[in-house]
């Protein structure tokens, strides 16, 4: 009997088993049965998740929420293991079982040498679980725990090479940086409970309109704060921690050292993408708090032009699509914070596409350079990955915004919804998107002229003594980091196989069109149920559906609104600058050699955070140790008694001086403090 | 006219001569003997003033225990003076202090 | 079949008996010694399985019940009983004591028939301190745990195992005196030793304040509770694995027990009213010495130390299930928070035997606990490794591992009573995170530390199997952790209710 | 006065029995060759069993010679714990005697009168009686003390026990000859009557001070203890085994008797003054203990500890306080009695085991042994199960019952203290590496190995089962 209950049991099982083969039996299953097993098991569920998306879609299916089992029970107070299955989740089942599948394939190609070949595919599938149980959860219980199985697997992939000492830097970073979000997580969820004794979405979300106002919790005396804001704001800390914010953003950049198919499905597409999702799930809590909105709406707006700044000076090519992706994601945050949360899915969307896209690409690329990453000893590479480079093309146009990409149509609505925004904070929320436009066109072309455009900055050394990059093969434990001289490659790049190039291409397909589902997924009524303040009665975004005549027309409009411009503008400096030019970035970089550093040392955030935290931590820890434990309670307190009885032992045995007169001097004291004694109670 | 009062402070002078000469002799064991005598001397004296004075016999018959009791204490006394003496050399009760702590 | 055995008193007294003809196979046959000791604990653990069948967990009344006339003169009575909690707790041990026997199989060499019979005397009065019903026997339980376990640590143990194992007992007995005072003082008030009538017998505050600080000071050396917490990571350290496991696991236990047995229902008021100063203390145990333990150089002593901080979990649900049922009448949240706190102390016991027993599996190796000493161990050791994250994420309290259901619960309770306490609570999950992953990260990752360990070689079946079944638990209690709350949810709602009366007289 | 009646003496028969079965050891032994004196050895043992069969007989409330002497529970539970200890302590010394050409009959004579006295002392009802019993008791002990004639830390013991012995029964008939001065009477029934009445208080509390003094001395409570420690040491061990326990069951009847039976009345004014004395003994003996390496003197200033315990009962001045007491005395001697015959086992000629360093890594050398002395050492130190905890949570629960629970508090901070040297002694014997560890030969004595390991096995046994021992002691004070 093939009810919806199984199918979405399938859905999120199906990558665990394929996990747990792969990974417990992997000796025993072989390279190709371990890529077999997880990308069946993946493709299942997204098969499976596209049949959902379209009986949701369709309406063949009203919306699944349903309890599989009880987690724990304390008296009526039940946490549930089960699915809310809305459109919402259904879109987020489809893209990130679609990435992942892309991704599955694609890592075939990419990890054909690494010793680790059958792990990766076990932790990728796992991964892909745990993802689905955190947007299939219909209960705050099971967020947090999809919300903590995507850290735990982001950190085992981070640091999947766990020989780099940067890599297990990076996972720890990554991992405590996550659950400093975490902690505001679970109070948010705490908070949850407290005012609505319930962990179940439904529940909440039903009692929230009629429960909430009025509330509040005086975190300080003599101010409280409502309690929606409370809420809204320690929930979205979980989401500052997981979607990368400032100031919470610093671990995405060093998560760069993992492999770069988890950085297209983890750390682009996915899993940084889970904290918009939550809040956009979370949006009938939001509503109710003009206050954590606008806080949400200010970070997100400082993290995405900020930190796209960032990615201007960045040489890695890797860690310039991270500092994209955190630019992005900040303007998704935007959109949640100016109400439009479809509009913040219908980016997340589009980006989960094109930004695997381009880390793709990017992986590609590393691929052939023999893992350099070091754009500097790129260049030229058009003529040698002609499919990577028309790709990277595409997802570039599309990250842009060019019109008629996907990222136009999704962009634009959250900048016309910042633009349309009256809530405290969005002139700067409007600002910083506007002028991350410009950001977005400079370093993302900098990033394709340095790499396909321009000159080989590279040596290729056609030595034919099998120092291949077969050499590692024989090796174990294996350092995946080639031994390189920068820039030297000991055979010319090359396009890597299908498996690497047609993910490229399946992804390069909804870059460009996923956009024009804009009509129904933003200004139409698609989410109506699962997101609040979607229909076109809403404040912001309906004011932009008021003006909505179907993507074409918006197309039109866009060619002549503000954030076209701003592209352009980028798209041409970065072309002058890189392409025709490239000495002027030097001389840029020396003129504003305040500026470029501070960029350089990422607003010496990192620093102090290590400074203060790491080491701050570890001498404190310390000082308490040997101050607190050791000093007071152990040397003073109790081996300083231990030592007290000892001297006075000393004193005692002193007086025990052999010497009979002694005795008996004790005898009669004695006897006389008892006389003592008496007389004093006679009296 | 000597009451009962007298005899009772001749009793605790006794005593306190006895007990001073225990813990103020750092000379000779035998002293101490001597002093613990007299302290049972002291003792007989308070027996024999109050079985007078309360008419009864009894505490008097005490006394005769105690008399009794205070020969063998002294026979053994003596005898482990002699012990000691004969392994130790000394009868000093300053220099009798090869235990202690 | 077991409905009308003396099964309590069959678990109890099983592992001491076996203890005597593990002692008589000598140190010349010590296979003979491990057999028996494997057969004791395994039929034990069977028969501690025995008493589900025959229990009900919907009923908060104690079950099982053996009672007989020990001391008459005094009306002491040998009684035994369980609620769901002791079950919980009686199955740990049980569960736990065949690992460690298993564990030590290959890691003790010198006087094994001493070894086994030590820890099974151990395991013995280990049960018998969840089953007692009567303050006397648990007392002696109570009290009698650490001969074996003062042996334990000073025969088997490290280099400075004397120091450690003397603080250790002097460390306890010091708390457990001033509660047999306690005790004695409640027997003249209430003229016996039953715990029920003990939770009966009305006391004044005075009364009860100072009857609350005598237990207070048992428990709290116990749990162990900052401050009086520095003897763990000494006897830690110097324990030999199966010490530290049976430590860690099992007798911290005891102290969250007894708060629940002795400090709650005997003197709510007190407990109520001093609430604060054991919250203050869990809370400083959760931040403080998450600190602590970031900096330590000893494996064991970072575990140690990290043990401490969950357990400051146990206390802090206890007492805030107090002040939210007193204080806010607010029942459901108070059974959350005790909740929490008893399945944290379930979860701690996996957990915590998990993490000894992988340093167990370096230190038979290396002989080395220090942290420097290691380093690229998954290098070596893929299997080892992969235990030891795991273990390690769930002792930072990861969702789908037991280490989360207790700290999720506590907090969500905490929240409750004051939102600044949930937060300091919380930080465990940042600075549990922190010591814990950087201990992962010098020990596990990285390139292969030195010669030595490029020689290690992973598991054999028996650590395995050791690993792989607190693995198992970990995990089961962690994805469906309901059993556990099913079996301890009446008898929690039962002491909710009965805190929840002012027995003031 | 009434006249003797045949009744009297038949209540005397244990007495009367020890009393000629003596002379008669006395006697026989004189023809004896050295290599005969397991026969005086067999025959004493045979006395005791004889005395306490007959003890058992005569078991029932009774007085004799118009008061003087009292047959009552109290006293024969503790003759028969006397016998029963005295009976330990000669089979644990005979081989010790052997090795040190001291196995002669004057240890069992002295042993057996010192026997004698204790039985008079805990059955009398006059202070004669009390005065005689122990006089009997305490020079019998110093002629045993200096049994070892060529022993200067012997003699020396014994001059220091004589002299300060001495000094307290002075001041104890100091004491005696007030409150006879207060009362009129000699007789304990009447002179608890007068003391109740308290016609001269001031001058019976003044007696009471001093008796109360004479008690603390033959306890050995502080600040009278101090002759315990050099005793205990300077003794040979097979004296100070015997000194070490039957005496302090003989101590507490001579308590009961002169404090309860007689001075009940002035209850309130010697309970302080045992508190205070509990404490010292306590502080002392307890934090003196810590700093021994010789074991007979940190077993003997545990001793001053136990004292203080054993006070904690008393001060409670009511039969479940004496109950516990009582108990806890009984406890006390069969602990030391292994404690001190462990010594006795481990020594052979030539070699004391007196260090606690000689106990070093004894668990290699002879692991039932090491077993027996931690037993023991845990017993001591008051863990549960061990039957020395039950004495302890008695007598603290007799503090309490009588509204000292800061004395019971004081009580169990010093067991803290106390446990550290105990816990020493098995350090010593479990982790410790012995010097020497080829296996400890074991001692030929057989009876001895058998006995003592009973001994040392009834402490745990006992500890499981002490309620009818407590049913006992609970009864001869009355308490159904």
């Amino acid at each position: 009997m093939i009810t919806p209950k199984l199918i979405l049991i399938v859905i999120a099982l199906a990558p665990l088993f394929g996990a747990i083969v792969a990974g417990l039996f992997g000796s025993r299953v072989g390279r190709a049965g371990a890529h077999s097993v997880t990308i069946a098991g993946v493709g299942v569920s997204f098969l499976l998740s596209c049949y959902v998306l379209y009986q949701l879609a369709t309406g063949g299916w009203g919306v699944f929420n349903e309890n599989l089992y009880t987690w724990f029970q304390v008296g009526p107070l039940s946490a549930n293991v089960g699915f809310l299955v809305d459109r919402l989740t259904a879109v987020m089942m489809v893209v990130v079982t679609s990435v992942s599948l892309l991704v599955h394939v694609y890592t075939i190609g990419y990890m054909a040498e690494d010793p680790g070949y059958q792990r990766f595919f076990s932790y990728i599938s796992l991964f892909t679980f745990s993802m689905l149980m955190l947007v299939m959860s219909n209960n705050f219980m099971q967020l947090f725990f999809g919300w903590e199985a995507v850290g735990l697997v982001s950190y085992l992939l981070i640091g999947f090479w766990f020989k780099r000492p940067s890599a297990i830097f990076a996972n720890m970073k990554a991992f405590i940086v996550n659950r400093v979000g975490d902690f505001g997580f679970l109070l948010g969820i705490a908070a949850v409970l407290y005012w609505f004794g319930s962990l179940d979405y439904t529940q909440v979300f039903n009692a929230a309109p009629t429960t909430l106002p009025g509330k509040s919790l005086e975190l300080i005396a003599g101010h409280p704060w409502a309690a929606a804001t409370v809420i809204g704001v320690l929930l979205f800390i979980g989401a500052m921690g997981k979607s990368a914010q400032v100031p919470l953003h610093v671990w995405l950049p060093d998560s760069m050292e993992g492999p770069t198919p988890i950085s297209a499905l983890i750390h682009a597409a996915t899993m940084v993408t889970a904290g918009i999702f939550m809040v956009a799930r979370m949006s009938p809590l939001y509503e109710l708090s003009d206050a954590a909105l606008s806080f949400v709406m200010v970070i997100g707006a400082t993290t995405a032009l900020f930190t796209g700044l960032i990615g201007i000076v960045q040489n890695d090519v890797k860690r310039v699509v991270a500092y994209s992706t955190l630019s992005q994601l900040g303007y998704m945050t935007v959109a949640l914070g100016v109400s439009a949360y479809s509009a913040a899915i219908f980016h997340l969307m589009t980006h989960a596409f094109f930004k695997a896209l381009l880390f793709l690409g990017a992986g590609s690329v590393i691929i052939a350079m023999h893992h350099e990453q070091d754009m500097r000893h790129m260049g030229g590479l058009k003529k040698y990955l002609p499919i990577t480079f028309a790709t990277a093309w595409i997802g570039t146009l599309a990250l842009t915004g060019f019109p008629g990409f996907s990222g136009f149509f999704s962009k634009d609505a959250i900048i016309e919804a910042a633009h349309e925004s009256h809530r405290w904070g969005s002139g700067y929320a409007y600002f910083c998107v506007l002028v991350g436009v410009f950001v977005t066109a400079l370093y993302s072309f900098r990033l394709i002229y340095l790499t396909y455009h321009g000159k080989e900055r590279f040596v290729v050394e056609d030595k034919h003594h099998g120092h291949g990059h077969d050499a590692h093969h024989g090796d174990a434990h294996d350092d995946h980091h080639g031994h390189h001289e920068p820039g030297h490659l000991e055979h010319a790049p090359h396009e890597p196989g299908w498996v690497v190039w047609l993910p490229l291409v399946l992804l390069a397909i909804p870059s460009i069109v996923a956009g024009w589902w804009i009509g129904p997924m933003v200004y139409g009524d698609f989410f109506a149920g699962a997101i609040a303040n979607v229909h076109p009665a809403g404040a912001e975004a309906a004011h932009g559906a008021h003006e909505w005549h179907g993507p074409l027309a918006m197309l039109v409009h866009g060619l002549t609104a503000a954030p076209f411009w701003f592209a352009v503008a980028g798209f041409a400096t970065a072309t002058y600058v890189y392409l025709f030019n490239p000495s002027i970035a030097d001389k840029a970089a020396k003129a504003f050699a305040p500026l470029y550093r501070l960029l350089q040392n990422k607003y010496g955030i990192d620093d102090l955070y290590f400074a203060i935290f790491a080491r701050g931590g570890v001498g404190l820890g310390r000082g308490l140790w040997r101050g607190g434990d050791v000093a007071v309670i152990d040397d003073g307190i109790v081996n300083g008694s231990a030592s007290l009885v000892a001297r006075v032992a000393a004193t005692v045995r002193r007086v025990q001086s052999g010497y009979l007169y002694h005795y008996a001097f004790a005898m009669i004291v004695g006897l006389i403090v008892l006389l003592g004694g008496f007389w004093l109670a006679a009296r | 006219m000597i009451t009962l009062a007298h005899y009772i402070v001749l009793g605790a002078i006794l005593f306190c001569i006895s007990v001073a000469g225990i813990f103020i002799n750092r000379k000779n064991v035998v002293v101490l003997l001597m002093a613990i005598e007299l302290m049972l001397l002291a003792v007989n004296m308070n027996f024999v003033a109050f079985s007078r004075f309360l008419g009864d016999p009894s505490g008097q018959v005490f006394v005769f225990f105690i008399l009794t009791v205070a020969a063998a204490e002294t026979a053994i006394g003596l005898a482990i003076l002699v012990v000691l003496f004969r392994n130790r050399s000394t009868i000093n009760v300053a220099e009798i202090d090869s235990m202690k702590g | 079949m077991f409905a009308n055995w003396p099964l309590l008193s069959l678990i109890i007294w099983l592992p001491i008996v076996a203890a005597v003809p593990t002692l008589l196979a000598g140190d010349k046959r010590p296979d003979s010694a491990r057999w028996i000791a494997l057969a004791a604990t395994v039929l034990t653990f069977l028969l501690s399985l025995a008493i589900l069948p025959n229990f009900d967990a919907s009923s908060a009344a104690m079950q099982l019940q053996e009672k007989h006339l020990w001391i008459s003169v005094l009306n002491v009575h040998y009684h035994l009983g369980v609620d769901g909690i002791s079950v919980a707790l009686v199955l740990l041990t049980t569960f736990t004591s065949v690992l460690v026997i298993v564990g030590a199989w290959g890691s003790i060499d010198e006087k094994v028939s001493q070894y086994m019979a030590a820890m099974l005397v151990l395991e013995g009065l280990m049960i018998g301190v969840f089953c007692a019903m009567d303050a006397l026997v648990f007392y002696v339980f109570f009290e009698g745990m650490l001969i074996p376990m003062f042996i334990l640590i000073g025969v088997w143990g490290g280099a400075r195992r004397v120091y450690a194992t003397l603080k250790f007992f002097i460390y306890t007995f010091f708390g457990s005196i001033f509660m047999l005072v306690g005790l004695i003082y409640l027997y003249f008030k209430a003229g016996s030793f039953d715990l029920a009538t003990l939770a009966q017998v009305g006391l004044n505050a005075k009364e009860q304040m100072w009857l609350f600080f005598a237990f207070l000071i048992a428990f709290a050396v116990k749990v162990p509770m900052w401050p009086v917490h520095t003897w763990l990571p000494d006897a830690h350290v110097e324990a030999p694995t199966g010490g530290s496991v049976v430590l860690a696991a099992i007798m911290l236990k005891i102290g969250g027990y007894g708060f629940i047995r002795f400090s709650l229902p005997i003197t709510p008021d007190a407990s109520f009213e001093y609430a604060w100063v054991v919250i203050a203390m869990s809370l400083v145990a959760v931040v403080y010495v998450g600190y602590v333990a970031l900096v330590q150089e000893d494996m064991k002593k970072l575990i140690a130390y990290s043990s401490i901080a969950h357990m400051g979990f146990v206390t802090l649900g206890i007492f805030i299930s107090l002040a939210l049922v007193r204080s806010q009448n607010n029942e459901l949240a108070a059974r959350l928070g005790m909740q929490g706190a008893m399945v944290q102390m379930i979860s701690h016991g996996f957990i915590s035997g998990a993490m000894f027993s992988c340093v167990g599996v370096l230190y038979d190796r290396l002989h080395t606990r220090m942290i420097r000493d290691y380093g690229g161990v998954v290098n070596v050791m893929p299997k080892f490794a992969t235990m030891f994250v795991l273990f390690a994420m769930a002792n930072c309290g990861l969702p789908g591992t037991s280490g989360f259901v207790g700290e999720f619960w506590v907090i969500l309770a905490a929240f409750q009573t004051n939102p600044w306490i949930a937060a300091l609570a919380a930080f465990t999950l940042i600075i549990g995170a922190a010591y814990t992953l950087w201990l992962v990260k010098r020990v596990i990752f990285g390139e292969v530390g030195n010669d030595k360990v490029a020689k290690l070689e992973d598991m054999n079946g028996r650590e395995t199997f050791v690993l792989a079944s607190f693995a198992a638990a970990v995990l089961l209690f962690g994805l469906w952790p309901k059993p556990l709350s099913d079996l301890m949810d009446a008898p929690i709602a039962h002491l909710v209710q009965q805190i929840l009366v002012s027995k003031g007289a | 006065m009434t006249t003797i009646s045949l009744t009297d003496l038949y209540t005397l028969i244990p007495e009367s029995f020890l009393t000629l079965a003596i002379c008669f050891i006395l006697l026989f032994d004189q023809f004896l060759k050295p290599a005969q004196r397991n026969v005086t050895h067999y025959l004493s043992i045979a006395t005791l069993a004889v005395t306490a069969w007959l003890v058992t007989r005569h078991y029932g409330d009774a007085t004799a010679f118009g008061g003087m002497f009292v047959h009552d529970g109290i006293a024969d539970a503790l003759k028969l714990f006397v016998l029963l200890t005295t009976a330990l302590v000669f089979v644990y010394a005979r081989s010790y005697l052997a090795d040190r050409g001291l196995y002669v009959g004057e240890y069992y004579v002295l042993c057996l009168f010192a026997v004698l006295g204790m039985m008079f002392l805990v059955s009398a009802g006059s202070l004669v009686i009390v005065y005689l019993g122990l006089e009997l008791l305490a020079l019998s002990s110093y002629a045993l003390v200096a049994l070892n004639r060529d022993s200067p830390l012997s003699s020396e013991g014994a001059m220091k026990y004589f002299v300060l012995g001495a000094l307290a029964s002075g001041m104890l008939l100091y004491g005696m000859s007030m409150v006879y001065g207060a009362t009129g009477t000699l007789d304990l029934n009447k002179i608890h009557a007068a003391s109740v009445a308290a016609t001269q208080p001031t001058l019976l509390l003044f007696g009471v001070v001093f008796i109360v003094v004479g008690i603390a001395f033959k306890f050995g409570a502080a600040p009278f203890h101090m002759w315990l420690p050099d005793v205990y040491q300077g003794a040979p061990t097979a004296v100070t085994v015997f000194i070490g326990s039957a005496p302090k069951l003989a101590a507490f009847g001579m308590a009961y008797r002169l404090l309860e039976s007689g001075l009940g009345g002035a209850g309130p004014h010697w309970q302080q003054m045992l508190a205070a004395l509990a404490v010292a003994s306590l502080a002392i003996g307890n934090i003196a203990a810590i700093m021994q390496s010789n074991l007979k003197r940190m077993l003997a200033y545990s001793t001053i500890s136990h004292v203080g315990f054993l006070f904690l009962g008393l001060v409670n001045g009511a039969p479940s306080g004496y109950a516990a007491a009582m108990f806890y005395a009984i406890s006390y001697a069969l602990m030391a009695a292994v404690a001190f015959g462990m010594i006795l086992l481990l020594s052979r000629a030539g070699f004391e085991a007196e260090e606690i360093e000689d106990f070093k890594g004894l668990n290699q050398r002879a692991p039932w042994y090491a077993f027996l002395m931690s037993l023991t050492m845990f017993s001591l130190a008051g863990v549960p199960p061990l039957f020395g905890f039950f004495g302890k949570l008695l007598v603290l629960k007799a503090a309490v019952d009588s509204g000292h629970v800061w004395l019971a508090i004081v009580g169990a901070v010093f067991a803290i203290v106390g446990i550290y040297y105990y816990l020493r002694v098995v350090k010593v014997m479990y982790f410790d590496d012995a010097d020497d560890a080829t296996p400890l030969a074991a001692p030929s004595d057989a009876p001895m190995r058998w006995v003592i390991s009973v001994n040392a096995l009834a402490l745990l046994v006992l500890g499981l089962t002490w309620g009818p021992l407590y049913a006992w002691c609970a009864r001869s004070f009355g308490i159904s």
